[in-house]
């Protein structure tokens, strides 16, 4: 049986063939005799030659997680031949909420003139504050926010032109 | 001693608080808002009751439904943690007009170290040396006559807030005018209290808080001191006692002020005299945190006392059990507060459910932790999963159990600090103890977590979960509900169409 | 220090030193049996290799293939732990004579205090004071006329056993005679040496223990006293310190005895000097254990330090980094062994497979576990599953929390003594502090498990988990092997026909 | 749905009945509103009216093991009218092995007189040692066991007459 794993962007094809006494495994052109044992939901214990590992797997839909020897790995399981998922675009404009949460207080109106670095919005989630500030000078053509809304990432909050 | 306590609050100091409380014989009750019904405080209270929505403004911050469950339950007393209400006077009071016990200190102290004008002069009419600064409520030429007596760079900071928030650094005189305008503006919304003032800016300064305890009958001792000076945005990630700064003089003359400070303020139960040090060695007051601090379990394991046990005690009305000299730090502590934040971006909180959460244990490894695993980590509350709290006989000793600790820290599912914590404790300037308030921002710039290869045990361990089927389901809740959605047996979905544990 | 080290033991303390070496930095070999081939230890070493059957003559007490594996391996020295070779001069010779480090006392000590008739004389030249007793190899008469000095009852004991193994008590002369004869005849065949002594039988006594610690420089230190006379067939089951008996008096004369008992055998390492104490608080020699204690744990919360880590360091040739003065006692530990036993069956050991092991985590709680979820407890070896200890700031608030962290224990699938224990630690004698030799025997006789009608919530929470399919099945063992049964998506079998889940 | 089980030789019916906002669970005649969650595999949360509890529960084929407020309690799962399971008999005789082990030594031959509370064999198990005793004066008509044999619990060692 052949698997399919994508790490970031990298497609990595794995063989698994059961063998006398675990597993053939193999992963690109190097081949493992790998014996496994699930310990519990979630926890398996595996033996790599010499080498003896305990892996933690979480399953997120396609997603796995996966940590181990101090390191937490996320794979995407693939359908061989299948296409890459893509990515949401990430948002990076500085009106939008950099994080999820509410909305404490506008500090301009709409139709006002504001510089470049004037604070236009403070946001806080999780006891951090965090300032929504014009990137170069403007007018504020709209809000689209108000004290105590919540926020999601992304959002946008103010349109200047 | 109280037979029944109420909890104030979530998440693990609420744990905390629970744990001790059961092991005393007192039952508890908690309080949890709609986002927190299964969260881990609830379960392990003897009672527990929703107060209302997710935001805190509708819930933690609720004082009097707080005061109404406590007399409906039949408590005693409310311990009211950190956060939320635990500085809030008129919260105290409340309590007390209920007829309740406050664990903390009388409304009056809370009151007076809220202003951060008020308390810095009544900590320079008790002696102990503040930051020069100008605390008027003159006119802004007033305020630009005392910042070119200080010299700039100046802090603008709020009367009413603290912690760091309501900060902000000014450059040269030209700022100044724009700067107060726009933190008075921003304190009026965010404190409901204008009100700013002015201190020097420290150039690198370092934290250093020392921990009292004063009990009703006039005593006051302190427990020695944290190093608190590993921060981001203004809050503390590492926190470590002894501190790596002190000397014998130094640690005595700086106790003897917070227990002035505390003496000076009528103090009564656990408080935290913050204090600055500059590159001189010289100390400032900052301000007092009048309630149980995120960071007392380092205290804790140097001194060997339980604070929180001993917040009950004193709250009870018993005396201290020790007087000063009986007290003495041993060996070393360090606590890493495990956040979920993305360090790689600004340390912006993360949110998410937690699929997995392992924590490391081993001797002197302490992890006190408030989310378990399959907790969801929302943005209506700090982003604290747990601290993770190491003793060592010395400082190296309790580094290298820290380093060992972080690497067993098992949490999949949402994005955490632990890869940046790991990189820190193992960091030249910090093993050597050389930390400032600017650590973070010096030495760790820009940094992104390590990019490594997957090494071929991570494909094959996701192979093989896959062929045994034994990766846990982590977006299924097991909701007991009446569908077969609660079924684990049947297979998670996966976007392809295999069927795990085929061939 | 060592760059690579070889545990030739399994369970619990294999897992303890193999930590102490993860965080020293020292690389470990970890050796197993065909019944340890998923152990703990073997998984939390860096490498691990098998060394033979189950039986412990057979794997662990092979001393030449551990050699073999440490040379093999690149080790450069060799950690005992405790039981197995841990007592055997033979071993710790062969390791030396490879050209490894024995991380333990020479040769030669072993060898003098393994002869408990050999040690007794030692001891009393030394100034030790020993029980009165016949150490002489004359012929039963010689026996006879000693005894009627002593007193009857006396005890017969082997000079190769220790630990209370092949020990009897006399009550009368008539019976002296035919107990020496069965005593030597047994002692041959268990011990490979059939010398046997007397000793006077003390009443009651305590067992309280010191342990000592010694460089390869010449300076020994003990590290105070623990109180381990909660006993069940002649084993300790609870441990504590400091002890419930002494004064500051008492407990530094025993020190001192102890430190001169290391002083007269050469004593190098970690080692512990066990007293008996009577009604009159005289104190006696009665063993020295040449190895760390299973008990090391109480005395590491209680003194701070790390004795796995003092071991390695002394056996490294570093000289002691403290002197005796600078040692103290703070608060008050407890340790509780968890045994996968039947106390109401006469403590008959138990075996089984652990389906869930879930230890209760809080500050100042420790766990030394060598078993966890999955794993077999077979007869092959000590019954031992885990060690709980706490630290508390006194005796009586170290006894709530042992008593909040039993009940808080949870282990299905195998008989454990969690609700015995449970008991002892609430049972107004131990409270007191009134424990002699006997204590089980005299309280807990006959004991049984409380027979509680079961509650409505336990059969609520079982078929919830029938009908959710939510209990673990415990008995599929998730082999990876290429049929379907690892497939944990398919229900597990059930007598009956029903599907979990199902409606 | 009825499930049955039998806690010492006692039968319990608990009839489970999907609800609103979770489960009516009927205990004999005592019913009540149960919300559960599985919060990972073997680990309930319930709320029972305003109790919270978390229960850990394994199965073992028909076995149920549950772990509740500091007691572990063993419950058969059995069909509903179906007959209990007959439970093994109980060795006591004290000549069998009174624990799996070893036979550390045989210190009898075949055809000796003996005494009552003899020793005749010496077991060993996990650092236990259990002297096998002769209950009665009797000669020793056949041994059983040898030194060094591994024998498991209620297995025969010495026949006396």
């Amino acid at each position: 049986m052949e698997l399919h794993y994508e790490v970031n962007g990298i497609r990595h094809a794995v063989r698994v063939e059961p063998s006398e006494d675990g597993y053939q495994v193999t992963v690109g052109d190097r081949t493992y005799v790998v014996r496994a044992r699930q310990r519990e939901e979630g926890v398996i214990d595996l033996t790599i030659g010499t080498r003896r590992l305990r892996a933690h797997v979480v399953a997120e839909g396609p997603r796995r997680l996966v940590a181990l020897d101090a390191t937490t790995y996320a794979l995407e399981r693939v359908r061989p031949g299948g296409r890459r998922r893509r990515l949401g675009a990430e948002h990076t404009g500085r009106l939008e909420a950099q994080m999820p949460g509410h909305v404490v207080a506008v500090l301009v109106e709409e139709g006002q003139e504001v510089e470049a670095g004037q604070t236009l919005v403070v946001l806080e989630a999780m006891k951090m504050e965090l300032r929504v500030v014009a990137p170069v000078a403007g007018r504020v053509r709209a809000l689209r926010c108000r004290p105590g809304d919540v926020v999601e990432r992304g959002e946008r909050l103010v349109e200047l032109e | 001693m109280f037979s029944k306590l109420l909890v104030a609050n979530r998440g693990e100091i609420a744990v905390r608080i629970i744990r001790a409380c059961q092991e005393l014989g007192i039952r508890t009750v908690a309080v949890y808002s709609e986002a927190d019904a299964h969260a881990l405080h609830t379960l392990l209270a003897d009672e527990a009751y929703p107060i209302g929505p997710p935001p805190p403004t509708e819930s933690y911050l609720r004082g009097d439904r707080l005061v109404e469950v406590a007399l409906a339950t039949g408590c005693e007393a409310v311990h009211p943690g950190y956060g939320f209400l635990a500085e809030n006077a008129a919260f105290a009071e409340a309590v007390e007009a209920a007829g309740l016990t406050f664990v903390g200190p009388p409304a009056e102290a809370i009151r007076l170290m809220g202003d951060k004008v008020a308390a810095r002069a009544l900590m320079a009419r008790a002696g102990v040396p503040v930051v020069p600064g100008y605390d008027g409520e003159g006119e802004v030429e007033a305020f630009l006559e005392a910042a070119r007596a200080l010299g700039y760079p100046v802090l603008v900071k709020a009367a009413g807030g603290g912690g760091g928030r309501g900060m902000r650094v000014v450059a040269s005189e030209a700022d100044l005018p724009a700067a107060l305008e726009a933190a008075r503006r921003e304190a009026r919304s965010a404190f409901g209290n204008g009100r700013v003032y002015l201190e020097k800016f420290l150039e690198r300064p370092r934290h250093v808080e020392f921990q009292v305890l004063a009990d009703r009958h006039g005593h006051v001792v302190h427990l020695f001191e944290r190093e608190c000076s590993v921060q981001r945005r203004h809050q503390k990630i590492i926190e470590e006692s002894p501190s790596p700064l002190l000397d014998e003089e130094l640690r005595r003359r700086m106790g003897e002020a917070a227990v002035a400070a505390a003496h000076a303020v009528g103090y009564v139960n656990a408080g935290t005299v913050e204090f600055l040090v500059d590159a001189e060695r010289r100390f400032y007051f900052l301000e007092m945190n009048t309630r149980l601090q995120v960071e007392h379990p380092v205290t804790e394991l140097v001194v060997g006392v339980d604070l929180v046990k001993a917040q009950l005690a004193v709250a009870a009305g018993e005396p201290l059990p020790f007087a000063q000299e009986e007290l003495s730090q041993r060996g070393h502590a360090i606590e890493c507060r495990i956040y979920a934040e993305d360090p790689a971006r600004g340390f912006l909180p993360a949110t998410g459910r937690v699929a997995r959460a392992v924590e490391p244990a081993g001797p002197w490894v302490r992890v006190d932790a408030g989310i378990t695993t399959g907790d969801e980590i929302t943005y209506y509350y700090d982003p604290l999963i747990a601290k993770l709290i190491v003793w060592g006989e010395s400082r190296d000793d309790a580094l290298r159990r820290m380093a060992w600790a972080l690497d067993r820290y098992i949490l999949l599912g949402v994005t955490t600090n632990i890869a940046f914590l790991r990189e820190v404790v193992r960091h030249p300037a910090f093993r050597r103890g050389e930390v400032t308030t600017d650590f973070v921002a010096r030495h760790f710039a820009g940094w992104q977590p390590p990019q490594e290869e997957v090494p071929d045990e991570v494909l094959i361990a996701a192979a093989l979960a896959d062929q045994l089927g034994g990766a846990s389901p982590a977006d299924d809740h097991h909701p007991a509900n009446s569908t077969g959605a609660g079924d684990p047996f049947s297979p998670w979905a996966v976007a392809d169409s295999f069927r795990p544990g085929g061939r």
